[in-house]
């Protein structure tokens, strides 16, 4: 590698921490092989790799998820502002203030709009839910004309706002997005990761975002992990990633010299990845 | 006409029964796709400590039935924390055949009491006689039923549509894991869906009380009758159960008053939901208001 | 491994004893559908069995009474009885219901043991049949009496029945339709009501239409409460005068159907607990001396019960008077002579004018055939006839 | 080369293996021990131990039907005491004129008929749904049957039992006898159940029960495949109900009721959903409760516990009922099968543990 990354810790406070996990499926099936990593506070990280690398496992691990699905962390821990989450029931972590929005979208199709809204609220006893409302209304202008139509009847685009509108109406700290860009048109992923990135600087949101389309998480993002079956493979700010040739070229898909690849290259690549 | 009209009311007399019951059958079904084979019990439950609580301690009527209600919604919420929760999960054969156990327990276990094996009425709490209308003569009890119908659909769409218990409610049954990744509590809902079709079922157990006496057999046997009028309104909608109840109460009667002259020994109207149930599935499975569910391969 | 050790001990008991002890045995619902009937029946049959022992009722015999409960289930009533038949031998069967009675007719028949059934299915003791004995009259005996009850009131009248869905309940229909076309009777309807009849408002109004002036009942006290209350509520009590068979009164009828009962019309062959005859004094004394509850000690399915022990233990008794000794055979020589001068009188149903109570032959295998008419009048029953025998009923029944 | 009389697993390695029915030369031989066992038994039991014998081998052959349907297919069955009643039935109307080895397999396949008909909503509901499509069914029946004069209302339909080629049975033999008579029943009929599963067909079952849109995918028929199963588990039925009806000595609807069908789904669950030993393991256990449960309810009666109105001895059946299908649905959901199999193994492998 030519330059050394800048840590995380140099972009904010680490918000929550990742430190060394392993997860089991059905006490057999490993998937996550020791994985590390930082988020740190007010920022974006964006959790990029290809399919089957274990990001949505690593993003469940965090916010819970994992336990309905029968995984288990069995090593390591994870750390939100200093105190250890992993294998607590979602609804807890929830109340710490992580949510995650599924991949999928996930949202309920046979509650309206805003009532897909309130159950974002389920957690909280404070009285400024109306508040909140309008200011979901207000980054997705949409879902104000929306608002009494069933969720199941809104098109994809509409219901990743409204899951991340769902979402946001908990009050999360950190916010988990996965695979926000699944089956949506391109313009329309431009659309929601600039919004996301609105939130952020806005609200003050920090944003933990899973991807497989790394040029647009790149585009919002602070910070990056690359993940390869079951750990992680390379990290570093925006910059350093969007300037790794390897990124480039199997992330950004801009070719090294232009032609086409050899399956051999690729291969000599992932051998070398090995030992980084 | 007349008759035509006695039958209606008298339809939709027996249907409040059985969409009563029919609410808390769908709720535990909505909530957590559970078929429950012991609603005939909790219904048994209901009427008997109603029954117990106003002679034995001779609490007045209205306390004792609240107090039904109470214990009986109790008696669900336990069923579920202990019997159900370990369930999740588990194919749809446990979880039928789990209630049908508890089914036969909950029988054994009243006839631990002295309510097992003999007939028993209410003490009277409703004034003699009815009201007329249109010439046709209501009773109080019946028209207890319908009330008890109306204010149990009032307030369980209340809180479905306005209480956010109530929405997070309805979420879980659309969606677990989304539901749990906003900090909904899933084990606490199914609970909750427990207790409320427990309220339910004493609710009718109250009712079928007040106008036919109690006696085990009978109370358990409506746990039945809810079965053609879930599937006629669609297993998973609460305004389907009412409509269903009231629908097979309804078309019961009618068979009675027409059909039973022409079959001989009549009777019809015990089989005439179950030939209902089967048409139903026939030609429209997800009933009157169900939800279709959409299937990956 | 339980059960093992469970017969070891009866069995030692057994030796232990010097009497020669002699069994019968009863299976029934104590529990599950129509214990409400079943329960005080076996009760009382217990409750007599012990008596009997106390008070030496068989000289020179324990009795071994095996009452078991078959919870209304066939095979259970079946295997109880071969379990029986293998172990304690018994030499007089008490059966229940119509069902698992119908069903073992035949074997009774072929071993020849004698049987009492709970059930009055008529179909029980209609050829071929040589040893089963209906303690008091049929179902399908007490619906033509009703019938003969009627036409004296009202010749010509509108009558419809509501049975129960099941052969208990079907049994008499047949005989019910030949009787009445005899009484020149109108029988407009018959119709199947159970359980769980929460409202007969149609079945009433479609009644009343077709202008019925008299319900006959062949059920259980529950759903006939249902009716008489719905009646009362449409205002039919007065119009419509309703009738019923053995299993559709006393105490349960009135405690279910509270003022709507009046003027019930029940047929019974028994006593009623508040009546001054020998058998209820008995059976006030029985059931206070073993501890049974109001419920159980008043109903006349305890009654019930106890005429049929006691017929079975005076079958007994006449066999070792008789023979010197007790077995299956002498016990049905001893219960087809109990006739004319021999017939017996416990004091449970009601007597003929003749005087008889219980009398069996060979080929008359009803018990008592004496029945009353009862009225609910302020809250309970009270005969409104003397006790009579259907004169009709032999000349309709299976010509 | 491997050994056929001592194996430690499923070392079936090719098409041909797999399609046998036993897996190795010992197990032949131990089924032979059984079946020769079998034969011996009822001559060390008294008449009524054999009738409860015979009972417990006619509901095995009823579960080992539901074990198709509902075992195999997945498609929860409701109303396998219904079907047993068509076959009891129609034995019953046959059996003045037509032997028994004619009347029951007919009373089977009667069943069957009637079974393909109620399987009709499989082709388009599943699941939850179809478990009341046979609830309905079983009522329906249950009316149908209390409405037929042919079948006397639901009273008894009389049943011959005369004699066999000049062998008279009566009274003393009558179990004896119906108990080879079943024997011979349920041999033919596990040895069909077994092979089921070794055809195409069987393995269509089991594909549509996991996932019948997969199914559907891979070309199989997933709404005959469950008409198949629902047909066959009520030849089953059908046959267990001919039998019966011959045993009972009359048929009466009592035997053919929802309580039935739910024994018969209890004694599926407790022995083991799906397999051979449990469709037999489970009625042998419920049955042995009960008689267990009667007897200790006698034994609680003669201790002459008596507080007003309360019988504990009359609870303890619907609570035993109850509680063992809750507690194996809970603690061992594989049933009794696997418990057997568990000893089976240390048999098999001792003196190792694995």
């Amino acid at each position: 590698m030519s330059s050394e990354p800048s840590r995380p810790e140099a972009l904010g406070p680490i918000l929550l921490e990742v430190n060394n996990i392993e997860v089991v499926y059905r006490d057999i099936i490993q998937v996550l092989r020791g994985v590390s990593l930082k988020v740190p506070e007010g920022q974006i990280t964006a959790l990029l790799g290809p399919n089957g690398a274990g990001k949505t496992t690593t993003l469940r691990a965090i916010s819970g998820l994992l336990i309905p699905e029968d995984g288990e962390v069995i090593s390591g821990a994870i750390r939100f502002r200093g105190e250890d989450i992993h294998n607590r029931a979602p609804e807890n972590i929830v109340l710490k203030g992580i949510v995650q929005v599924p991949e999928g979208r996930r949202v309920f199709k046979h509650l309206s709009v805003e009532e897909n809204l309130r159950v974002g609220a389920n957690t909280r006893r404070d009285s400024g839910v109306k508040e909140d409302l309008e200011r979901i209304y207000h980054y997705f202008p949409k879902l104000r004309a929306l608002k009494d139509r069933l969720a199941g009847y809104c098109s994809g685009g509409e219901q990743q706002m409204l899951a991340i509108g769902r979402a946001l109406l908990a009050r999360p700290r950190l916010l988990l997005l996965d695979e926000p860009s699944l089956g949506l048109a391109p313009l329309l992923v431009r659309e929601i990761f600039s919004i996301v990135a609105r939130i952020n600087a806005e609200e003050g949101v920090t944003v933990l975002v899973v991807e497989q389309n790394a040029r647009v998480a790149l585009s919002v993002a602070h910070y990056g992990y690359i993940m390869e079956s079951g750990h992680i493979a390379l990290e570093g700010t925006r910059d350093h990633l969007q300037e790794n040739p390897d990124v480039r070229e199997f992330y950004l898909g801009v070719a090294k010299s232009g032609g086409r690849k050899s399956f051999r290259d690729v291969k000599s690549y992932r051998r070398r990845k090995r030992f980084m | 006409m007349q008759y035509f009209l006695q039958l209606v009311i008298s339809g939709i007399v027996v249907g409040s029964i059985y969409a009563l019951a029919a609410l808390g059958f769908v709720l535990i079904y909505k909530a957590s796709r559970v078929i429950n084979f012991a609603h005939g019990q909790y219904i048994a439950i209901g009427a008997f400590s109603a029954y117990f609580f106003a002679t034995g301690p001779k609490l007045p009527f209205v306390v004792s039935a609240f107090l039904a209600l109470v214990l009986t919604a109790f008696l669900g919420f336990l069923t579920e924390r202990i019997f159900l929760k370990k369930l999740v999960g588990q194919p749809i054969i446990s979880v039928i055949m789990v209630t049908i156990g508890l089914a036969s327990v909950l029988d054994g276990l009243m006839h631990l009491t002295p309510f097992g094996a003999s007939n028993y009425t209410f003490p009277k709490f409703l004034p003699q006689g009815g009201v007329n209308l249109l010439g046709l003569q209501l009773d109080y009890a019946q028209l207890l039923a319908v009330a008890f119908t109306v204010l149990f659909l009032v307030l369980f769409s209340l809180f479905f549509q306005r209480s956010t218990l109530g929405i997070a409610m309805r979420a879980v049954a659309d969606d677990q894991m989304a539901s749990l990744s906003l900090g909904v509590s899933v084990e606490k809902m199914f609970a909750l869906a427990w207790a409320a079709a427990g309220l339910t079922a004493a609710a009718s157990g109250l009712v079928v009380g007040t106008i036919a006496g109690l006696n085990l057999g009978a109370l358990t046997s409506i746990g039945l009758k809810v079965f053609p009028a879930v599937i006629l309104g669609g297993l998973d909608s609460i305004s389907g159960a009412v409509v269903g109840g009231l629908l097979i109460g309804v078309l019961e009667k009618l068979a009675e008053g027409y059909l039973d002259a022409l079959v001989p020994g009549g009777g019809t109207s015990y089989v005439f939901p179950f030939v209902i149930l089967l048409v139903v599935l026939w030609f429209k499975p997800h009933g009157l208001f169900g939800t279709e569910e959409i299937e990956r391969v | 491994m339980k059960r093992i050790w469970l017969l070891a001990l009866i069995a030692v008991l057994g030796m232990a004893q010097a009497q020669k002890t002699v069994s019968l045995v009863w299976s029934g619902a104590i529990t599950g559908p129509t214990s409400d009937v079943g329960a005080p029946y076996g009760a009382a049959l217990e409750d007599y069995c012990k008596y009997a022992n106390e008070q030496k009722l068989v000289p020179g015999y324990t009795l071994n009474c095996v009452i078991r409960d078959d919870q209304y289930q066939n095979p259970n009533a079946q295997r109880i009885l071969e379990e029986a038949l293998d172990k304690s031998k018994p030499v007089i069967y008490l059966g229940y219901s119509t069902g698992a009675m119908l069903q073992l007719k035949q074997l009774v028949n072929e071993i020849k043991l004698v049987t009492l059934p709970a059930s009055a299915h008529i179909g029980l003791i209609d050829p071929p049949n040589t040893y089963m004995f209906l303690p008091t009259s049929s179902y399908s005996e007490q619906i033509v009496a009703l019938l003969e009850y009627i036409s004296k009131q009202n010749k010509g009248a509108k009558v419809a029945l509501v049975v129960n869905p099941s052969p208990f309940g079907r049994a008499p229909v047949e005989d019910a339709r030949k009787a009445a076309a005899q009484l020149g009777l109108n029988i407009v309807d018959v119709q199947e009501v159970g359980g769980n009849n929460l409202d007969n408002t149609a079945l009433l109004k479609r009644l009343e239409g077709a202008g019925v002036e008299y319900i006959v009942h062949q059920n259980v006290a529950g759903p006939v409460a249902n009716i008489l209350k719905d009646a009362k509520k449409l205002g039919l009590d007065k119009k419509i005068q309703q009738l019923g068979a053995v299993y559709t009164g006393g105490n349960d009828l009135i405690r279910l159907a509270g003022e709507a009962a009046e003027g019930f019309l029940w047929a019974s062959s028994y006593y009623l607990y508040d009546e001054d005859a020998p058998g209820i004094k008995l059976q006030k004394e029985i059931s206070k001396k073993y501890g049974r509850p109001d419920a159980i000690a008043q109903s006349h399915n305890y009654t019930a019960g106890m005429l049929a022990a006691s017929i079975a233990v005076e079958a007994m008794k006449r066999s070792v008077q008789r023979y010197g000794r007790i077995d299956k055979e002498t016990v049905y020589n001893a219960i087809v002579s109990m006739n004319g001068p021999n017939a017996f009188k416990p004091g449970f149903a009601v007597s003929t004018k003749a005087g008889i109570e219980i009398d069996f032959t060979k080929s008359e295998q009803t018990g008592g055939e004496g029945l009353r008419v009862l009225q609910v009048k302020s809250g309970r029953f009270v005969s409104v006839t003397e006790p009579f025998i259907s004169n009709l009923f032999r000349k309709v029944h299976g010509k | 080369m491997r050994n056929l009389w001592a194996q430690t697993g499923n070392y079936r390695t090719n098409y041909q293996q797999d399609t046998t029915i036993f897996a190795s030369y010992r197990e032949v031989v131990s089924l032979a021990v059984l079946l020769l066992g079998l034969l011996a038994l009822p001559q060390f039991l008294s008449r009524s131990n054999v009738y409860v014998l015979d009972l417990i081998l006619v509901y095995g052959i009823a579960v080992l039907g539901l074990n198709i349907t509902t075992g195999y297919a997945g498609l929860i069955n409701i109303g396998q005491a219904a079907f047993m009643g068509v076959g009891a039935y129609t034995a019953a109307l046959l059996a003045p004129n037509l032997p028994f080895l004619l009347a029951i397999p007919l009373g089977g396949l009667v069943a069957a008929g009637v079974g393909a008909v109620v399987g009709i909503p499989s082709l388009r509901v599943k699941h939850l749904y179809l478990a009341l499509a046979t609830l309905a069914f079983q009522e329906i029946f249950v009316w149908t049957v209390g409405h037929a004069p042919l079948l006397k209302q639901g009273g008894a339909v009389e049943v011959p039992t005369g004699s066999f080629l000049g062998y008279a049975v009566g009274f003393r033999n009558h179990y004896h006898f119906w108990y080879y008579v079943i024997l011979v029943f349920l041999v033919i009929l596990a040895v069909a159940w077994r092979n089921l599963l070794r055809t195409r067909y069987g393995r269509a079952l089991i594909a549509v029960r996991d996932n019948d849109r997969a199914a559907d995918a891979m070309g199989m028929d997933p709404g005959r495949t469950k008409l198949m199963a629902f047909a066959l588990g009520a030849f089953y039925a059908g046959i267990a109900g001919g039998i019966y009806a011959y045993l009972a000595r009359a048929v009466v609807i009592e035997d053919f009721m929802l309580a039935s069908s739910v024994k018969f789904l209890a004694m599926a669950i407790v022995g083991g959903l799906g397999t051979l030993v449990g469709s037999f393991l489970g009625p042998a256990f419920m049955q042995l409760l009960d008689l267990n449960m009667e007897t200790l309810s006698n034994f609680i009666r003669s201790l002459g516990f008596n507080t007003s109105g309360v019988d504990i001895a009359s609870a303890l059946k619907p609570l035993t009922f109850g509680l063992v299908i809750v507690l194996f649905l809970m603690f061992e959901p594989r049933g009794l099968y696997n418990w057997w199999r568990l000893i089976r193994s240390y048999f098999r492998t001792w003196p190792f543990k694995y």
